[in-house]
């Protein structure tokens, strides 16, 4: 496959993190299934994350509930060495997910991140597709590759206009919304807006984020067209930090440790 | 009050160590974990050759548990002396070395080289491993091949030799003497307990592995019995462990025999776990009425 | 939807369970538990004579699970048979014995008796209690004492027979196979893990029995994965538990190969809690597109 | 030992329970430690709980803590066939009585009872010994004496004025409250209180609860002065209704099943 020729502008590192306690400033539900958390931390101390970098959030499971779960950041409202306020956009699934709905502002949480390696960006034009709950690290992409005022069409897919997640709006990019009932946006799975979108523009990377299924189809469609593609893959995870060895999975060629080389893979690795 | 402690000649700051395969090689954790308050880490296993373990998911929670089905993925022991072992010796913890192997004389053949690294001050043997089909459990599960292994690595060691037993036998005890037998310096106990879980839905395993390992607080009241057990019948010194989550536990470890009490998966819910402990021991000992966490090791009344 | 099955050649009405020992000998629950949803109850387990058990304290609670040193305390065959058979013979529901020995003669005399009561359906044999010194776990972690023990019984009985087994062994297959040969109708399992949870301010055990059994959401997996192994091993009909708390812990059990699910520890937290289950039961077999429990059983895709 | 001669007035009989959910209509903090829950039954459809028998309470432990926790009943507000309000006097010393404690009015809980077998009561002066909350039982006990116009004398014994039960000050019966630091009422322990209470006047019953070295000395002291003892045994229980016999405890000459037989046994059954 032909490696894009644009000019990596932020290197892929991880960076150093921080442990302990998160506030819940806020909790902002965006529709029936998805809401937006926004947690404070002083003194962080950490590097500000990059797209595609998560946290792993401490539910309070107590000893019934023992693992963390981890969240990707959805965007930075501020950061310094001092004092950060991060959003993550939350789908709820289950338990852990369901708690986090519940918590209330003021309430403490234990956070830790960020961690992984995040999406690589260059100069020109980015495609961004995302399925589900995978809007999530694609939001922040997208606020990241306005700020540096960098071209991108994002196409986001979601189940119905239940569970659309309507903060796309306020972005300034080319934002194409699909459901697989047509209840929102335009009707049609997110790898067929891929498509579409692919007829209309070239772009340098195709950043992807979703069910793996879509992820592998929004794969096949980059390679043929000859564009590297950077896919965020999803592992349950214990330690979050590549200790444990519980979130690797089987790549191409190799075991991929989701948490600590990943979570984004260049498709290639995985395929 | 001073938190030390002896285990089979190792000296030990804290009686917290970290169990092997939850902290990684301990570098993962550097910048996380503060070290200082740790006794020892006892990495992950190693074998002689890399393994690329289960395939995925290899991870399930469940009830005040976690099924893991890594398979003992791990970078072989070539990889592990070159480039883990410079990491490892910055750290400001001792470290304890962990191996696997399928025969006894792999086992030996790994331990000559872990001690000639010189940086591990002990050496676990895991013989009881659930997620591997040949090597592991098969050991752990019958006394006269215990011994055997225990007695190879001993001939070729010279640093503390703690075999690690499983739980999910007939008669610990009859192990724990085996391996006394063979010349251990002391026991680690336990590791995890073979399970299952299933996701009705797909009517599939939840893991790769089909089965795995349960680990965690579900599993404590299993763990301590085991340590009772093998505490009394060998005496020998007893890194303990199983579902250790705060203080209260590992008060209840030391009293049933352990020496040193081992926090695994608490780990990932709060790396700082294991630190809170160590902070929270010495009042909870004065509190006990004892000057020394060695005080309080096998001192259950029956 | 039908949930009725057939178990061993019994009529379930549905595959809930009521576990031994945990639900007394029914008629204590009457007017509390709604006996028509359930599908059998399990009796405590009865000895030749009578037995006084072990001192209290007799149960702990631990993390999602339940330690207890009972001790097998019961009133005796003869007290079982004049006093209790004319309570437990009016309620609506079929009632399965379990009785404990310490030969294989002392079970097949019990099972003898049981039989000639004639209320009973079936017949467990609790080989496997790990709050008895002898008798108890002593068969059920040995092959050819189980073997021995379920064949004695078969030759005195006509009712059919499920052995129960425990997971605290080291080869549960090898169990389940000797009870195959000895003429098992079918497995039940698994019992209680042995266990021990300590007073740190005492230093004393939490139970008066020292160690005793855990019960409860704790050791599900633990179970499910018994049940998975002895189903493959032998392909006998098995009434499966350890931990069962919802419609979908039941489900689990069903894949793993269970045709009948035990409740147990649950029936504490909420009396009730069997009859939900079995309300549940119709539409989540429907989602999972099955017409019949039946159609669930062993179906674990591997 | 001389049986008392007094008629029994109630029979000792196990009644028909109910089971199912409770709402909590009340809670009152009573003591730094002491509290009052109040929770109301539609439809109990049970007899009336007598003195000394006792409830078990779903404290909302979910899968991780599996057991109901058992409370003598503290008084009955009301109790009808169609409606009954129960008060339980709950001291905090762990997990269930503190989540009992966060629990908000309207809350469920899951509640089964009455359970057991009460005091038995006789025409003559009672004497009620208490330490620490066995006051809840035998506060009980009191309103039913006085609803009866039959006299009692009350000796509650508490650790210190912290800790002391408010609620005995409306009783209008005879009441004489001790405290170890002697920071309310007298000093001294509630055993001390009964050799007075004893030396002061007679009595056809004794009635105690409370940690067990204290009623076996209330029961040696009834004993030389002839006077049955009835005490209100505690033990860890599992089903609370004769099933599990994990609440069953060694007595002088038998097994004696706390939550069936008992929770009030004759002082002879144990010593
Ligand atoms: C790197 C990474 C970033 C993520 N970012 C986000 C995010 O920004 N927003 C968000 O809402 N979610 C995100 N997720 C997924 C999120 O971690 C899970 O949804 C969450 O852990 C579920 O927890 P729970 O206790 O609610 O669900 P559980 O009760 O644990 O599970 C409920 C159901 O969800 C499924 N599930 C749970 N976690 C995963 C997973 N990791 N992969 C696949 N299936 C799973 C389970 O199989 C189960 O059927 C991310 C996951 C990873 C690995
Ligand atoms: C028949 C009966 C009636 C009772 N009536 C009342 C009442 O009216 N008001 C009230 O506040 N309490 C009463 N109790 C005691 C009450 O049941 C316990 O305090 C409660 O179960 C503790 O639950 P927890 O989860 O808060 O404590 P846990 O966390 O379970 O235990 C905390 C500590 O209390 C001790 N403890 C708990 N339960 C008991 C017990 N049953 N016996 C001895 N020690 C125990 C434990 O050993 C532990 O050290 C009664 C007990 C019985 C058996
Ligand atoms: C993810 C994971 C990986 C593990 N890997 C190893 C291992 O490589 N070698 C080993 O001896 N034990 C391993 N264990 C077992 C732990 O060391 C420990 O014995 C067990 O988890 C029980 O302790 P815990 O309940 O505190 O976790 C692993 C446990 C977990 C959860
Ligand atoms: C208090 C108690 C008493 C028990 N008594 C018996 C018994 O007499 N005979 C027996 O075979 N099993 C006995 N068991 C084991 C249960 O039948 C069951 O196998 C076990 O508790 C696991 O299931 P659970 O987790 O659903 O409780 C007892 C369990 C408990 C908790
Ligand atoms: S979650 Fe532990 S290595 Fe990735
Ligand atoms: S608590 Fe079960 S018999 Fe008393």
């Amino acid at each position: 496959m032909k490696k894009s020729s644009s000019e990596r502008i932020e290197k892929r590192i991880t960076s150093s993190v921080y442990v302990g306690d998160g506030t819940l400033r806020n909790r902002i539900d965006v529709s029936s299934r998805y809401f937006i958390l926004e947690v404070e931390i002083k003194n962080p101390r950490a590097s500000c994350p990059l797209p595609g970098q998560f946290f792993t959030i401490e539910c309070g499971g107590g000893k019934e509930h023992l693992l963390r779960r981890p969240f990707a950041v959805h965007s930075i409202v501020e950061w310094s060495k001092e004092y950060a306020v991060i959003q993550f956009l939350v789908e709820e699934v289950g338990w852990g997910t369901r708690r986090l709905r519940n918590i209330m502002p003021g309430d403490k949480i234990g956070i830790l991140g960020p961690l992984g390696r995040g999406f690589k960006f260059f100069q020109g034009n980015h495609l961004l597709v995302s399925g589900g709950i995978g809007v999530a690290p694609l939001h922040f992409a997208a606020c990241y590759l306005e700020e540096r005022k960098i071209d991108y069409t994002f196409v986001a897919g979601f189940k119905s206009s239940r569970s659309c997640y309507s903060g796309l709006e306020k972005l300034e990019g080319n934002v194409l919304v699909f459901t697989d009932d047509g209840s929102a946006g335009k009707k049609g799975f997110a790898s067929s807006g891929a498509v579409s979108a692919f007829e209309q523009a070239e772009y340098v990377a195709v950043l992807a984020c979703g069910p793996e299924p879509m992820m592998r189809e929004v794969f096949q469609m980059s390679s043929s067209a000859g564009i590297a593609c950077q896919v965020s893959l999803a592992e349950r995870m214990a330690c979050g930090v590549g200790a444990c060895r519980g979130c690797v999975r089987r790549g191409k060629n190799r075991n991929l440790c989701v948490c600590k080389e990943g979570p984004v893979f260049d498709g290639t690795d995985v395929w | 009050m001073d938190l030390s402690i002896e285990l089979a000649g190792i000296h030990l700051r804290s009686p917290i160590v970290l169990a092997s395969g939850t902290a990684g090689y301990a570098y993962e954790y550097d910048g996380i974990i503060d070290f200082s308050y740790v006794g020892a880490v006892i990495i992950k296993t190693v074998t002689m050759e890399p393994r690329s373990g289960h395939p995925e998911p290899r991870i399930w929670e469940v009830t005040a548990g976690v099924l893991n089905s890594i398979g003992l993925e791990n970078i072989g022991i070539d990889a592990l002396l070159s480039d883990v072992v410079p990491h490892v010796s910055n750290l400001d913890v001792p470290v304890i070395a962990s191996i696997a192997a399928e025969t006894a004389k792999g086992f030996a053949r790994l331990a000559s080289r872990i001690e000639e690294a010189g940086v591990f001050c002990a050496l676990e043997l895991n013989i009881s491993c659930p997620n591997v089909e040949r090597g592991g459990l098969e050991f752990g599960v019958d006394p006269k091949a215990t011994s055997a292994v225990v007695s190879a690595v001993r001939e070729n060691t010279s640093i503390p030799v703690f075999p690690k037993l499983s739980s999910a036998v007939t008669n610990i005890r009859e192990i724990a003497e085996a391996a006394y037998i063979g010349g251990a310096s002391g026991l680690s106990l336990i590791n995890t307990i073979p399970g299952l879980a299933v996701d009705v839905a797909s009517r599939r395993a939840r893991l790769g592995g089909i089965t795995g390992g349960l680990s965690g607080p579900a599993i404590k009241p299993i763990a301590l019995k085991a340590v009772w057990d093998c505490y009394q019948a060998t005496g020998l010194p007893i890194i303990g462990g199983g579902g250790v989550y705060d203080v209260q536990d590992v008060l209840e470890f030391m009293i049933c025999g352990a020496r040193a009490v081992s926090v695994g998966t608490a780990t990932f819910q709060d790396p700082q776990g294991a630190g809170e402990i160590v902070e929270a021991l010495p009042s909870c000992l004065e509190e006990l009425g004892v000057d020394s966490p060695s005080r309080l090791v096998g001192t259950l009344e029956t």
